[in-house]
């Protein structure tokens, strides 16, 4: 397969590792390397450490699991001096997921961000589910989306992707507005709010009381928004939410996603994405098209 | 650590609800004393692997205890011999293999394989009954009932012992309350040389997820790559 | 157990059949008798005898399945003439699931109903994610959910419940709307908007692009919005969304549902509503609570 | 109709990936000709049932032939005796039991059960290759490859019989697809006798969630309702 320009960008291949499910791009070394993967998105990281939220943070439910992490990460003064000269061996994209209560933090980040020569693009999490403050505020409201983007667009030396929340009610809205502020990229889709109640316990099974839902569960609904931003934005899409298969991440393709990530699968099956990525260059050759053909031709194609 | 697929080439019961399943993996490195692997059933449908023990290994065959719980371990016990599984390990770090002194209830026994036998090593192991105990040879034997060894709690059957405790590490495993009530009956003599291996709920298995924290002393860690096993008197239960 | 009082209605159980998964309450008679149940709510129905959409309208996801009937209905003039005679015969509270695309289409449905002596009360589904016009629009933004709950209970000489589209920002504040223009009880959650990509055939699975995704998969997120609705508003909920089992149910009360409904359910296991009966009760009597102190009991206990 | 559990009492491979598959069920009213069962797995997770044609049944036993084709067929076939299914039968409409002249084309021979041994009935019967023919006895054969009998497609093997086929009923089963092309090979006077039993994707195979309609000259009907068995001529395929 050819490689795949986006965001200014070249991916050797469509998958992304998801935030939060690839730590520093060092916990797959065990499997595989991380320069076979078309990028990788690290942990997403705030200017301070944080703690995150107390234990239980994690359930499983229904084809799917609901994380209530709390944005754990070591900040960004430990991840510029004890991980970026890992990645700084790394060949395949490098993306930074960023996170702040507000505005001036996240712009500080960027700052930060634009000083680290080895980080191609910024993520910016204005979707998390599972942090009191900041987070998914911005994400729900397309005036903070907007003002929040256009900001960081003006301090940032990097693409910036906007990774967008599907707890709206118009993900279209969002999206357009971030195109608009001048986003490189949009990611979607983060995981959905969600809980689970302990019945002999009788309380929510996780401290945080509410987390974020993602994995195979959530594919369907990924997929329709996924489809639905493709027709109102023309900046490219990086689409994931469940995808566990060759067949999962077509379907992303074909909804109009020019990239593809993988997060909770991989802590399933932390050997696949290589393995997916081999599959998906088969699957690719046998169709009649070119790789950027089939994206969003969901679109177009006629029913018969 | 690596994944790798694994036929389960025998499965029977072992004690009460627990059965004995030994697995041939593909490759697998040589595991430590206390150390787990995340097992998932691949062709089932999404679920995230469950932790277990290794309880034996031989080459590329694991040994595992696996106690009925819930909706995994009722599946597992059930699948025929031929079943494939996932398989990630060996992974947590390990007990060092001096002599020791061991706690071990219920299925947390599993942990604890590479000290059964051992002459330089002790062992308490306690079951709800005779039934609940696999058959193995241990120290001092504790049921509910009384129909194997003493009497009740085995952490009452450890105090009665207490004094004959000599200088060897105490290890001990299984859930946290249980780890809890341990070191609440103890004195800290005994708490500054246990080691205890913890359960939690777990995601990923290997480090990446930071879902299966609990709290210690130092903030929060791990279990499945900071522990399974830490100092008792780091943990804050 | 003592029979429920919600929304001036008496229920001999909790357990609802829900809408569009019963049929005219005559699907399940070869499994059991209806009258086993704390109530029903019929097929949605509108003015007119509705096609639905064309086929493929059905189509199974992880833990899930999304249907994109389109309201396929027989319309209230063969309702009345066809159905309510034999439910007539039954004893459980009959409730009709009431669809338009217009608010005085809505009227005039409600107005019928009237004068169906047999049906105890009336859903209004603002929120199918479906049909293309009317359905959703109503669901997602609180003024119309206000305008239109408002005006039905003008007319309505039966208890008004309004049932909510998962598909917005934010749940509580259609829920408010609804409660503050006098509903008599809330019912969450309708399906969720998805889809999923034939990736043969390049096209959307279903002929009407996206349907409603219901099943197992979104149980966690409808015991996320009845836990956070229970907040919100102070007239009783109908929870569901994925309901198989004891367990799930007694989620949904302890989030905050007087009533639970199960959908799909019905599909997969058509004979089991009386059996989750009979186990619910047990359990319940297990506890050392009344059953209505149960509802709503993860918000009041203390996290020890 | 009725739901049920049913345990497997035997799973052979039949031919090609057909596998004839016994259930003894907890009890079963009596199916007609052409009528079919859901079938789930309830002990892996939340999935639709999956409709079957139920191709012999004794008292409480039930006897399919199941293909291998995706998610569930897959593991079905690989099921051990003693597995737990889930059972909704019998479900649809069904044949008459009058003399008949019969298409089936693979796995939809299934349907035809209880017409096989009839010497008032006679059997077109076509796959692939000779080994995808589970092993009956059919009056006519057809295999792509030319292995046994005809070689093409069932349907040709028809038409070249058309002058033999007197006034019987004329039945055929499989997906839209293949009714279609037969449909569009065959004159009135045939199709106007003919009845077809449709496949379609379904939720709930007993006619409530209203996913399964095919359109027809009286608008959407419920294929596992309202048919799955139609006449030709009222199909709008
Ligand atoms: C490091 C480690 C080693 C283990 N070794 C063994 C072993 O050798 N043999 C053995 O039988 N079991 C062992 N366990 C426990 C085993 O992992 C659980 O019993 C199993 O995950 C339950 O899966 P399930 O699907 O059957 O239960 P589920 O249906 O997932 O849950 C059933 C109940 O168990 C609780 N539960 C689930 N997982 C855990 C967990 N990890 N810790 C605490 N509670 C849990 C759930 O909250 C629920 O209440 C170990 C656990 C850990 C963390
Ligand atoms: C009334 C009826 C009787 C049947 N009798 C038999 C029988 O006796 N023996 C037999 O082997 N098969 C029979 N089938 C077909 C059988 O139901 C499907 O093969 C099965 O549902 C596939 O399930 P799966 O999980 O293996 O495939 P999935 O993983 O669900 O799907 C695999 C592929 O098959 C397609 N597909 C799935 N279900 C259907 C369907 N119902 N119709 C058409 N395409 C479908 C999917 O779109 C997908 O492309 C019958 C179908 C019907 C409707
Ligand atoms: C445990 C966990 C931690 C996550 N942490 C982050 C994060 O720090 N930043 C972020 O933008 N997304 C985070 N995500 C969301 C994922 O990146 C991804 O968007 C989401 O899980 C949906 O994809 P999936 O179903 O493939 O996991 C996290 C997800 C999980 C499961
Ligand atoms: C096939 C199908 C048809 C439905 N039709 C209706 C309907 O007519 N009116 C309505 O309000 N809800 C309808 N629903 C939604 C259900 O009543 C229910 O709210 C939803 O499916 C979530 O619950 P469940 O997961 O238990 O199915 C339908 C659902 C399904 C699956
Ligand atoms: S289980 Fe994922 S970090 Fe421990
Ligand atoms: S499959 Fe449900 S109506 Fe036919």
């Amino acid at each position: 397969m050819k490689s795949i320009k986006a965001a200014g960008l070249i991916f050797a291949n469509p998958f992304i590792a998801a935030s939060g499910t690839f730590g520093y791009a060092d916990s797959c070394l065990d499997f595989y390397h991380p320069d076979l993967l078309g990028g990788f998105v690290l942990k997403g990281i705030s200017l301070e450490p944080r703690k995150g939220n107390s234990p239980m943070r994690i359930i499983e439910t229904p084809s799917g699991m609901i994380n209530a992490i709390g944005l754990e990460n070591i900040g960004i003064e430990r991840l510029i001096k004890d991980k970026i000269p890992f990645i700084e061996t790394l060949h395949s994209v490098a993306i930074a997921n960023l996170y702040a209560e507000t505005k001036d933090d996240f712009i500080e980040l960027a700052e930060k961000i634009n000083e680290i020569k080895r980080i191609d693009a910024v993520e910016i999490n204005i979707s998390c589910p599972n942090v009191k403050s900041g987070g998914m505020q911005f994400g729900v409201s397309p005036e903070m989306t907007e003002n929040l983007t256009k900001n960081i667009k003006k301090v940032s030396s990097k693409p910036v992707i906007v990774k967008l929340s599907p707890n709206v009610t118009d993900i279209c809205e969002i999206a357009k507005a971030a195109e608009g502020a001048g986003a490189d990229a949009l990611s979607l889709i983060n995981t959905i709010s969600a809980m689970i109640i302990d019945t002999k316990k009788m309380l929510p099974a996780l401290a945080n009381v509410t987390g974020g839902l993602s994995g195979p569960a959530i594919l369907p609904i990924a997929v329709r928004m996924v489809y639905q931003v493709y027709e109102a934005v023309s900046i490219p899409i990086i689409g994931g939410g469940g995808i566990s298969s060759v067949n999962d991440a077509l379907q992303f393709v074909m909804a109009g996603a020019s990239l593809v990530s993988i997060g909770t699968y991989n802590f399933i099956s932390p050997a696949s994405i290589p393995v997916i990525i081999k599959q998906f260059n088969n699957e690719v050759k046998k169709t009649d098209y070119s790789y950027s053909d089939l994206i969003g031709i969901a679109h177009r194609q006629h029913f018969t | 650590m690596i994944e790798t697929q694994g036929i389960i080439v025998s499965n029977k019961p072992a004690a009460g609800s627990i059965h004995r399943i030994e697995v041939e993996t593909e490759r697998m490195e040589l595991s430590k004393p206390g150390q787990f692997a995340m097992i998932g059933i691949p062709d089932e449908g999404f679920h995230l692997n469950r932790p277990f023990s290794i309880y034996k290994q031989k080459e590329n065959r694991l040994t595992f205890l696996i106690q009925k719980r819930g909706m995994i371990t009722s599946r597992l016990i059930k699948k025929s011999v031929g079943t494939k599984l996932r398989i990630i390990g060996p992974l947590g770090n390990w007990f060092s293999d001096a002599p020791a002194v061991i706690v071990a209830a219920g299925s947390s026994i599993a942990a604890f394989g590479d000290f059964i036998g051992r002459k330089d090593s002790t062992i308490f192991y306690g079951a709800a009954t005779k039934d609940d105990l696999i058959d193995i040879k241990a120290d001092f034997f504790s049921t509910m009932d009384g129909s194997r060894g003493f009497r009740g709690n085995l952490i009452e059957l450890f105090m009665t012992k207490r004094k004959q405790i000599d200088k060897r590490n105490l290890y001990i495993a299984g859930p946290a309350a249980f780890i809890k009530a341990f070191r609440n009956r103890i004195d800290d003599d005994l708490a500054n040389r246990c080691c205890a291996s913890l359960e939690a709920y777990m995601g990923c298995g290997f480090g990446v997820c930071l879902g299966c924290v609990i709290n210690t002393k130092s903030g929060y860690r791990r279990v499945c790559k900071d522990g399974t096993i830490f100092s008792l008197k780091e943990l804050l239960l």
